[in-house]
């Protein structure tokens, strides 16, 4: 339930981001089987709620990294269709210019400020970027989403204690999707709820149900509002799944077929589609032309990508440093 | 012989070593499920999932916990899923693992061996496509060996555990389908030994890992065109049989290296410099390096493929040197 | 106060240890000043109670792992005294043939696998070598001691992680001496207490008087009561200081004096002294023999030292890997 | 021009570069208080403790956050205490700091300068005196520069935070107190241009940081002997200043280079590699390195001293060039 008061047209928004996203990540799923797109891809379909409920709050001059699994967080903090399928599709009018790749996205014109494929790698680069916030006084602040395998890495404990230290501006959303690879958490942590971490530094948190989008987005306003107000870190856990493997291709045998049926109920488009239709917010056409414009625009980005030209042979070696050209 | 693909040789040598020395243990990021490439497949199940351990992600940390385990006579095989992550571990590999033995005078050991897939295949990008291993042939203490077919994989691998130091074990993934002859029975490839691949008089070729093939391509390719091509793979960077080299240089008077690692700072460097030092008077031309342009590794596949070195631009240099 | 009757004749040889390191650290620090031991040298004056109080309850064959303050450490283990004394003095004759050096030390003898100079990196082998006895079947132990310092480092964390994700039988022994190098802890992290990282993960913890000798022994006691059953890591945290610089050099003005002035009446050497008179279990001739026999042996281990040649010339590149000479 | 030694020259350089930029930060471990060798002293005082930052020892992620500050516009410079601990930042440095701004195809800048310390000193032993500089000019996107006198000191130092991109600069911990003279004013020196220290006919010595005193004292004591040489200090490993090199080697026909670090993997195999490719005819004897031998530093300061590439040996190398 939304804390504040939400119009329906604020909510139908919301779930047009979402299914833009679920749109795009489908037709990417799509290309890849069909080798139209290759590399190592990792999708967020089943969790467009965390990146959606927290990137509908933000500043477009806010800051945020994302992970292996970030074409989600780069959609909903505002980045172009066109030129993050481009990107994944390794071609010159990527948002990197092929360069980056499906792991590695950045569209800074949206303040995505980058992603990565070292699992737990953006977490202190969130922190200097909230670090620099913090120094030019504007209110900004940072937020970076990573999985529950990073949760064991030795750069997220050290990232907690210099944000709480400091007092960074920084909003840490771990999306718990109960598993890194193949394994489930209980096999890389006996700490059952990662906000617990949290706890230990005295850092604001709390662990949300991450399918559930008005859930996430009362945990980030709140958290909004402490770190613009100066006064550290949050952190905000959300339970959410994967509905697809970890990677496409990954046949995902390792999990058990009624897990998936169970979060198949909770996927959150369906639900927060459920709820509008319970509150008579959404008519049954509203939400086809929602659907259909969002897979609409996921075709043209699917063909803006395919025809857009590969990078040129002599890209390989530009850009290595500022000053080269 | 049977035939066997690399990966398979791998698996089979970790079996085997397993089988015979229950002081071998397999620590890494869901081994006990075979890994995402499938190399440890079936190992838990022969040998229990407390000697075939998955980790947390904490690439530095299980280093240690290796290292640690080593100097209270175990012998771990860790692997880290891509070199790309072994810059997580460094602190441990080259301040503990490798320096242990020397600072102690002798009183610890650490017979580790890390497993670790490197390199381009498959466009996955900038952090899951690097070649370091220059960066561990640098660091004395440890060993380094980089297999170019199943055969050298499996027999390598086996050295490598039973060696009482720490041996980095370096997997190319574009490899793990490619099939070769592996002998029965207990093979073993010794550490330190380059392998000549094929006798030529002209010019050698010193290729490692994914390069190889593509060095035995060209000089299959440059017979065509009447010259007589020596192909050398090193196998062990770290210890490196100069001698094999600079008595094929000897003989051919020209060399070109390839690898896939950038060329400033890679081992080609060292190569070069070693055997200029000891065959300057032979070589009829300067030496060559055919290695990746000084870039991260671009995710486009179009742009991979400029990335890689290549038959065209081997065969080339070659014809260079005798221009 | 000692949980189970310790007669006088056990209390008496702890005062004989903790005297040992002290009289070994003060000829170490002379020397140092007279410019016949160089290099870069951290002492545990002031810390005895915790090295003696954890090593005097340990097996020879459980395996103790250091840091750059470990003269102590080694010496409670069980190191012979002119064989470490000859290591810190770069000899021939020293545990490490002069390779190792004060930060360095290895007595493999006496079960001290190994210090380091990297702050926090025997964590991580000490969880190694649990892991070895653990599979083993012995009942040994692995101890690690390290400073507050390293609470902030990844390498802890991750430790305490996987330590107790596998229940390791290892005792983790932070001695909180209050700084990293010319910091308070409080620059470094807003948690007080190392030991609450341990309650995260639901290991096992508690934090004593680390100046107090048998509050120590009964917190590690009941330690090994738990690690030896198999239940798992257990942490101790040791309040502490050190009475000398951060290094042997180090003039320590960051330090007020009244704080250094407190700790020394805290000084734990003089503190179970005053206890065993108090209790009448020594003798005031007893206590000056204690003295001078270590003051004597650290003179002759001095002796041995100097005495002894430097390393031969061709050992600076030998035992590289264990396959060469 | 008034002298300085190497280390108030870093402190200028640090001081007027703060002065004349507000974004410029400066984090570390005790740099507030001016570290343990007092480089950052007084710092603090003049700009504040929110601009020259202590920080946990925390390295990774201390590298890690001024990457993500210069993502931000910010310009810090943060302090790795030795360079055996940038062992623990090698994932940020290598993977974010490198390669961003070419992996997002221009869009990021990373102008983040990384001071560390590095070699051997007063006998600390095997975690506090490596020499790792090979391991950085090895990684695309990455400047790395070693000064070896105060003045080139300051000037690169200015240089490399005025710098947009990620630059390593190399501190020699035994330079510390060496005097020099260092021009007044606003005085900088462009990365990637070697310096000749010493001009001559017969044989160039290219050595970096600590070694160059040494190769200028091997000089006058060949110049006794009736040998003519020139001295090189590339100042800059990466990039490298070819050119200047090269067309030495074309005039004197022969070369030394000498490091502290280890020979193998050393930057002097890539400098060997670079010039037998560019000036092979033009050489009378092979190229030779004068580095420390493939061991870890040992402690004992009869050791170190072995460890060290000293003037004897330089002299002997040449000597051997002419024999
Ligand atoms: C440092 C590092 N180690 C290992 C990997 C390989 N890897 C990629 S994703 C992944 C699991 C990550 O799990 P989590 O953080 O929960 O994110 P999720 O995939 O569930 O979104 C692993 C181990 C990596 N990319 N980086
Ligand atoms: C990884 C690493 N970073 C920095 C240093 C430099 N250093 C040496 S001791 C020290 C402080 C350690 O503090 P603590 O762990 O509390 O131990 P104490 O010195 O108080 O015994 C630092 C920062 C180091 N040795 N290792
Ligand atoms: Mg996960
Ligand atoms: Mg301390």
């Amino acid at each position: 339930m939304p804390t504040r008061k939400e119009n329906s047209k604020d909510l139908i928004d919301l779930l047009r981001r979402m299914w833009l996203i679920r749109a795009f990540e489908e037709k990417v799923s799509a290309l890849y089987a069909e080798r139209q797109i290759v590399g190592l891809l990792h999708l967020g379909i089943g969790q467009e709620a965390v990146a959606v409920g927290t990137c509908s709050l933000l500043r477009p001059d806010d800051y945020v990294f994302g992970g292996h699994r970030s074409h989600g967080h780069a959609l909903a903090k505002g980045a172009d269709v066109n030129r993050l399928m481009a990107e994944i599709a390794g071609r010159a009018t990527g948002y990197c210019g092929g360069k980056g790749g499906s792991m590695h996205i950045v569209a800074l014109e949206a303040g995505f400020v980058t992603a990565t494929g070292v699992v737990g790698g953006t977490i202190p680069l969130a922190l200097g970027a909230a670090f620099a916030a913090k120094e030019k006084k504007q209110g900004q602040v940072a937020v970076v989403f990573f999985g529950d395998g990073a949760g064991q890495a030795g750069p997220f404990h050290e990232s907690l204690n210099i944000a709480s230290l400091w007092r960074l501006p920084v909003i840490f959303v771990c999306e718990n999707n109960g598993y890194a690879e193949f394994t489930p958490l209980s096999a890389h942590t006996k700490v059952e709820r990662l906000a617990q971490h949290a706890k230990t530094y005295d850092i604001s948190s709390s662990t949300v149900d991450g399918n559930d989008l008005l859930a996430v987005r009362t945990a980030i306003s709140k958290a909004l509002g402490k770190t613009r107000a100066g006064t550290g870190p949050v952190f905000v856990e959300c339970l959410t799944h994967r509905l697809r493997g970890h990677y496409e291709g990954d046949p995902a045998k390792y999990r058990e077929l009624s897990q998936l049926t169970q979060w198949k109920s909770k996927d959150p488009v369906a639900r927060f589609t459920r709820l509008l239709k319970s509150k008579k917010a959404i008519t049954d056409n509203e939400l086809q032309a929602i659907e259909s414009e969002a897979r609409s625009r996921a075709e043209q980005a699917a063909e803006f990508s395919l025809s857009s030209p590969w990078p040129a042979e002599e890209e390989v070696a530009t850009q290595v440093t500022a000053d080269l050209p | 012989m049977p035939e066997q693909t690399y990966l398979e040789a791998i698996r089979a040598g970790l079996h085997e070593e397993m089988s015979r020395d229950s002081s071998v243990y397999v620590l890494g990021e869901d081994v006990a499920l075979g890994g995402p490439f499938g190399v440890t497949k079936g190992l838990s199940e022969g040998f229990g999932v407390h000697r075939v351990v998955n980790t947390p992600i904490s690439e530095g940390t299980v280093m240690g916990l290796a290292i640690g385990a080593a100097t209270a006579g175990l012998r771990p095989v860790v692997e880290i899923m891509f070199i790309d992550f072994i810059t997580l571990a460094m602190d441990q590999l080259v301040n503990h693992a490798a320096k242990l033995h020397y600072m102690s005078g002798g009183q610890l050991k650490i017979p580790l061996t890390v497993r670790v897939q490197c390199g381009i295949s498959g466009a996955m990008g900038a952090h899951h496509s690097q070649s370091l291993e220059s960066w561990l042939a640098h660091v004395p203490g440890l060993k380094v060996v980089m297999p170019s077919n199943p055969a050298d994989a499996k027999g390598l691998l086996k050295a490598a555990i039973r060696d009482d130091n720490p041996v980095i074990f370096i997997e190319h993934r574009g490899l793990y389908r490619t099939r070769g002859k592996v002998p029965d029975g207990d093979h073993l490839v010794p550490i330190g030994r380059a392998a000549v691949l094929r006798e030529g008089k002209q010019v050698t070729i010193v290729a490692l890992a994914n390069t190889v093939g593509v060095a035995l391509a060209a000089a299959d390719e440059l017979a065509g065109g009447g010259i007589s091509t020596e192909v050398i793979d090193p196998r062990s960077i770290s210890p490196l049989d100069v001698e094999t080299i600079v008595e094929s240089v000897k003989k051919t008077s020209r060399m070109i290296i390839v690898h896939e690692a950038v060329e400033k700072g890679g081992i080609g460097a060292e190569i070069t410099a070693t055997v200029q030092e000891h065959a300057l008077y032979y070589l009829d031309a300067p030496i060559l390096r055919i290695a990746a342009p000084f870039a991260p590794v671009p995710a486009s596949p179009s742009l991979e493929k400029q990335f890689l070195p290549n038959q065209a631009c081997i065969v080339k240099a070659v014809r260079k040197l005798f221009g």
